[in-house]
């Protein structure tokens, strides 16, 4: 999203534009941007939307997923994750990863120059963009905060909250930052530099959640009981809910994306909504054909994986591409979140890894496929340059490393120091009353 | 006095209901439980592993009746309960020491 | 909401409006309309509100009114829908609905110009407007999505899930597509012509749902247990919740369709929201009278009644017009919800033609009452103009034509075919499991 | 927010303008302002998002700290108040509040010459904005829905419906519609003269809203089983799927403020965020130690009270003052929920006066310590204006003084008439099927 | 030892346990149920034709007591779950053939 | 034939099935209760004032088996749903004077 450089010059016309008769549009003027209100007011907007996606979006589509004894416990995860993380953020966070940063680490971690957000003045712009630092700052953030609280869904039902958020910490400023940074960081960022696609976030967000969370269940082990217990979903219209609105919230999520409110924006919503209705439907059919009955789970988890896989190609591809990056996320992440979890026989509780991690590696992939020149600058694959699938390999490749490295070693960190998990009576017991002492009746 | 007790298919109660009017009775009660049994639930897919769903929702009816009415009152259950597949339930009698309706204070079979 | 032709020139002014010294407004430049961002920035936020009227909206309004047997199935169907009209709209429904057509059928169907959005471009802007075609097409895709997602209240608690996608892909395209045309089709639709209002969908979205829902219920019949079982609705707090959720989103519908952040958008939310306010009061004032307990479902009812009545109107009239649109509305809907329907003794489950078609006639008639010159450029009756009245009956007589005959067909041919009704077992059991396998626990 | 007086020129440039070669930024010229679409885009939203504060936010917030038989009651009273003040608003309340009165009264009250809105024309824009007065009085009219709202946190599970709807009428008039004009009215309010600064309402809406609270649940009297029965939640997802809601929503309020979509409107958002994320750390933290278990109820009240206190000083303070204002309002209205009542003895049920009451004094007083001239225009104790800490006691005294006695005397007037409580079989019934004739299966 | 069964208007559950624990009482089990009987619940009036609702919430209370006991427990029962308005419930009691509290593994009269 | 009837902690349902399919147990049927005993739930801190909440959720397991296996069946629950600490619950044992299996008509016994 830090890609979009023309600089619409909105409100305040200077007066040697005016003197330009026929100059229809203000994007040849070059000068310092200047804030644009109404890019301001859609970034603003989007930030309450991509907000709305964790709480109460993502709080309710994992709450909806779990059993009746751990539906608060779960709501409480998403929401002290959003604290949490606002915290670090203005902290520390914003500054690590979208600051330029200095020397060697440069490509990978930004420097402390916005500490507290200190410099961030009421009238700064975001570098390369029309709208306030402020904005950008928080638009930002709400990225930051819902990536820790997608992986939860690999945890569930069993991490401890004091190792949860011990975790979040940590896992913020050592696999977050960096790789927003490596993506994002206008100036310095090593794969943007490399020129690998990401939009919104496919690998920053979906790839990284995905992967910790593999590692997180790897590492924490198998719920008691699976396999041979129910883990029904105790109100999956919870989850019904929740995927809704992380549906809407995602055009904050995608369109906000472009960082102004112009047709790029349209596009991006466009095709984020095709992507998630064909995935929804992709994976309703396969569900119905072979399992007999299409469940609203099945059509939720689609159309979730449908807007995981289109987030890194929103904004570079057209609608078509949109369509078939839906039917494909849909089909495989079906397969992700059956086939691929039995076979392992890992247990991703609610499946972070089978939707976001294989949802964000198809999307990112076929970023490289059906990139559009037309649409952002960037042909891919059908248009004759093959290159960009590659450079969208090794960005998968690069982010896949880095977290699960840094991830391990911080579980493992807090395994003997906190411990990871909950005891086998708290856990039988249930999350909501023996780590939080509340019950629902 | 007896009190029968039936663990039904939920979706017959109304049918069993209305099978037990005709006999006379004008009350009962219910609730919703979970029953293990010889018939086995559906599989989950999703968000858990593949196994068999052991508690299937059920319905107990609790009716208290006469010692004269009780062979009437279990075979009309049966009938009205029955669908032939496995997980139609049971139904249990008991012996009844005593019955009171609360609002007059009567007893026995007065209090039915 | 397509009438709207005066074009705000936004943020990139041309050289030769700046030299026209004292000119205030832009809107006496007839050069070709440009990318506003502004108007872009509030048409991208609308469509959001309109999409979260469905889901989660709409989904939890109906689901609220349920059996707990049918909670699941009931959010289960605006969910799908919601997945299956996104595919449809952009592969072929927004061509036969917005684009001029040919010939003798251009008055009721566009053409095949943009079908899978191809010609959609980038810059591309709506005709007519200045935002681009890209926000325009979803935007009207939203109202697409949530037309046939309303008609199913009347079949709730019986119709198969097969029948109603099959219902839905044909209703879309052969009463959905042709309304939305002759209503909203700048060039060539047939009401719009005649100068039938609709400023945001009165005729297009409720009275074509409610009919269409009206005849489902007719054909399909009564649920088992109607009239001596207690269908008391499970989970009210979900009604609760979705009505909330409808009217919030409701901005995005009526001040949305203005396709502009002005003072006209202004104007259709304050009178959105009177109207709103004003027959949620009168329904339960009424309900209190002849009942003696006020219920949330009536209040929840009311509001919804008044949403669905100032739809045509917002856009045309002024705040006291609305508020009197509102109070008339919730008086007649609670009629068409208790009265009517006992006295012709269908059973419109969750009373989509009691509310939306009964709703969206009075609505329809009553703009032309009330329209207001000041505020939509077309005055009404108590301004003089009796003829709009009769006009708007016209439009309203068309579309119910329309819709009740095609909708006859096709429920007919579906009710041949796949058969439109559950089994009695599955009826009884409860769609949740017997449909979709899941239990809400 | 009436305080933002500079006014952006917005689209229509004069001619003037254009042909002042070098003015960049339109501030400098003060003709009658002009619509700015942005600004308008950003008001429409930011009411949109206020609205779902109320419903579906607080009612839910609400709704999921009572017990199962009030639930229903709980989200009607949020329902209806939010339809009741739409039309009192529209009829008669936003003119008391927001013209500029004659004489004596005006530091008070306003007059009756916007009374139905007459004289709002489509195109009148709101004074000393950009914005169009429609808009205006939406935005506003949707901080005198949650206001009556918010108190009734205090009388829950035992006030009338009657006697709720009767004393909201007269509160609005009498309590609401002379504080926000004292506040904001920007010509003539006696507080907003005097220098007391509150962006977006810690005097109005939330310090009102806890006086009226407590003052009514001292003369409503304890609800039956207090200190003995158990008061348990039934269902907490809702209250934070409420508190989210409301998290969400107070971007509109606090950001939208601003009037306008720019870099203070940014800077309030970030300030916003920050003491919300930081208050619900710090209650946590605290509830962690005392309590031995961190709570999701404590969660989200902590935001909540972070949220509070930060209203009245987004729009005037820098990111850091927001992060230590959030943390110590969780920690003050922890106290307020807990040692306080307990100390005092009275059943402020759901805490308004806890956390709003106390939330909004504690954050009044800091927007005197921490308002930095660089944000806000004006600076406070901590850049060397004692004074102003003082004006903000005069504020929030004013507030309390006027607030408690108007409303003691409306509660005995009502309790008097109509009666306040509903009788004892009713409270221990429920409200829900008592009051309503419903009931939540 | 008898095994009280009362279904009572659920309002007055708090006030039942009240009566109860003077008379040595120390543990009871209760839940939700729902019943039929001559009180008729209230009319539907949307999203369903208008009908009497058959099944009205009510909350079961089981307690195991000795046998001197029972009548005692009977009576304090119907004073304290009285209304005088119909749907106030009945009381069945039943013979206990054996009790035995799980932590301590006594039985009888000793696990009450 | 006897009805057992087992007031248990929730958590514990799982280890007192398993530990009764040993003793051929084909079916049991289980629901939600709430408690009142000597076990005090923990204490409300927001939202009302602090008390000990006197409801906890409980399970019931009624279990319907043959006079002979009676004892043992009764003797399996105490052992699989013990924790050794308060609250654990209570077992009860009742006549039957019938049982019915509704699929088949089959009576007593053979019912189970
Ligand atoms: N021994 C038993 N004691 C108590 N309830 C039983 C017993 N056996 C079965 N049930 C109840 O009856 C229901 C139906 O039993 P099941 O074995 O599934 O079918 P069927 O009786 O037709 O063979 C079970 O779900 C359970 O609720
Ligand atoms: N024969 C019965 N067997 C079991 N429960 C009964 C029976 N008769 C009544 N009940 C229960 O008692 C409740 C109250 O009975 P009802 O006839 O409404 O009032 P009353 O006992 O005051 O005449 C019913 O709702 C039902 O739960
Ligand atoms: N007399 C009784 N009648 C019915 N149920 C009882 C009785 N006493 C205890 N219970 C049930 O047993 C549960 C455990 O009892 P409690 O006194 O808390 O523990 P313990 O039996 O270990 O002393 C209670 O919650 C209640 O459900």
């Amino acid at each position: 999203m830090k890609l979009n450089r023309s600089v619409a010059a909105g409100i305040a016309l200077t007066a040697g534009l005016c003197l330009t008769a026929g100059a229809a549009m203000a994007q040849s003027a070059t000068p310092a941007p200047v804030l644009n209100k109404a890019d301001t007011a859609w970034m603003l907007v989007s930030t309450a939307l991509v907000l709305m996606m964790t709480i109460p979006g993502l709080a309710l589509f994992y709450a909806g997923m779990v059993r009746k004894k751990n539906i608060l416990a779960t709501l409480m995860q998403s929401f002290s994750i959003t604290a949490l993380v606002t915290v670090l953020w203005g902290v520390i966070g914003y500054s690590l990863a979208f600051t330029d940063g200095h020397g060697a680490t440069a490509p990978f971690f930004g420097d402390f120059s916005r500490v507290l957000l200190f410099g961030m003045g009421k009238d700064t712009l975001a570098p390369g963009t029309t709208i306030p630092e402020s904005v950008f700052m928080m638009y930002q953030m709400t990225f930051a905060i819902i990536t820790p609280a997608l992986l939860v869904g690999s945890l569930a039902d069993r991490i401890k909250f004091s190792a949860l958020m011990a975790f979040v910490t940590g896992w913020l400023l050592l696999v977050y930052a960096p790789i927003a940074h490596m993506v994002w960081a206008a100036n310095t960022g090593l794969l943007g530099k490399w020129g690998v696609l990401d939009f919104a976030g496919g690998t920053v967000v979906h790839i990284n959640s995905g992967v910790a969370g593999l590692v997180g269940c790897l590492i924490v082990g198998k719920r008691k009981g699976f396999g041979t217990e129910s883990f029904a979903p105790a109100n999956l219209s919870y989850a019904l809910i929740g995927a809704s609105l992380l549906w809407v919230g995602w055009f904050g999520f995608n369109a906000g994306s472009a960082m102004t409110a112009d047709g790029r924006a349209g596009m991006a919503m466009t095709v984020t909504q095709l992507a998630a209705g064909a995935a929804a439907v992709s994976w309703i059919a396969i569900e119905w054909l072979i399992r007999k009955k299409p469940s609203a789970l099945g059509a939720a988890s689609g159309a979730v994986a449908g807007l995981v896989a289109i987030t890194p190609a929103s904004g570079y591809v057209a609608p078509a591409g949109g369509l078939v990056i839906g039917l494909v996320a849909g089909a495989v992440c079906f397969w992700g979140a059956t086939g691929l979890k039995h076979m392992m026989g890992y247990d991703d509780s609610l499946d972070s890894f089978g939707v976001h991690g294989v949802g964000g590696i198809v999307g990112a992939l076929l970023t490289g496929v059906f990139a559009d020149k037309e649409i952002g600058g960037t042909p891919g694959l059908l248009q004759g340059h093959p290159g960009q699938v590659l450079l969208q390999a090794e960005g998968v490749m690069v982010t896949i490393v880095w977290c699960a490295v840094v991830s391990f070693l911080l579980y493992k960190l807090i395994d003997k120091t906190i411990g990871l998990r909950v005891s086998v009576e708290e856990e039988i017991e249930g999350l909501d009353y023996s780590l939080h002492g509340e019950i629902l009746h | 006095m007896k009190l029968v007790m039936a663990i039904i298919k939920p979706f017959k109660l109304e049918d069993v209901r209305q099978a037990l009017t005709p006999l006379g009775i004008q009350g009962l009660t219910a609730s919703e439980v979970k029953g293990y049994g010889r018939q086995k639930g559906q599989t989950e897919i999703y968000r858990g592993a593949e196994y068999n769903v052991s508690f299937l929702p059920k319905v107990k009816i609790e009716v208290a009746v006469s010692d004269d009415l009780a062979a009437r009152v279990v075979e009309a259950i049966q009938t009205s309960a029955h669908t032939g597949k496995i997980g139609d339930g049971k139904i249990f009698v008991f012996d009844l020491v005593n019955a009171m309706r609360i609002r007059t204070g009567e007893t026995n079979d007065e209090a039915l």
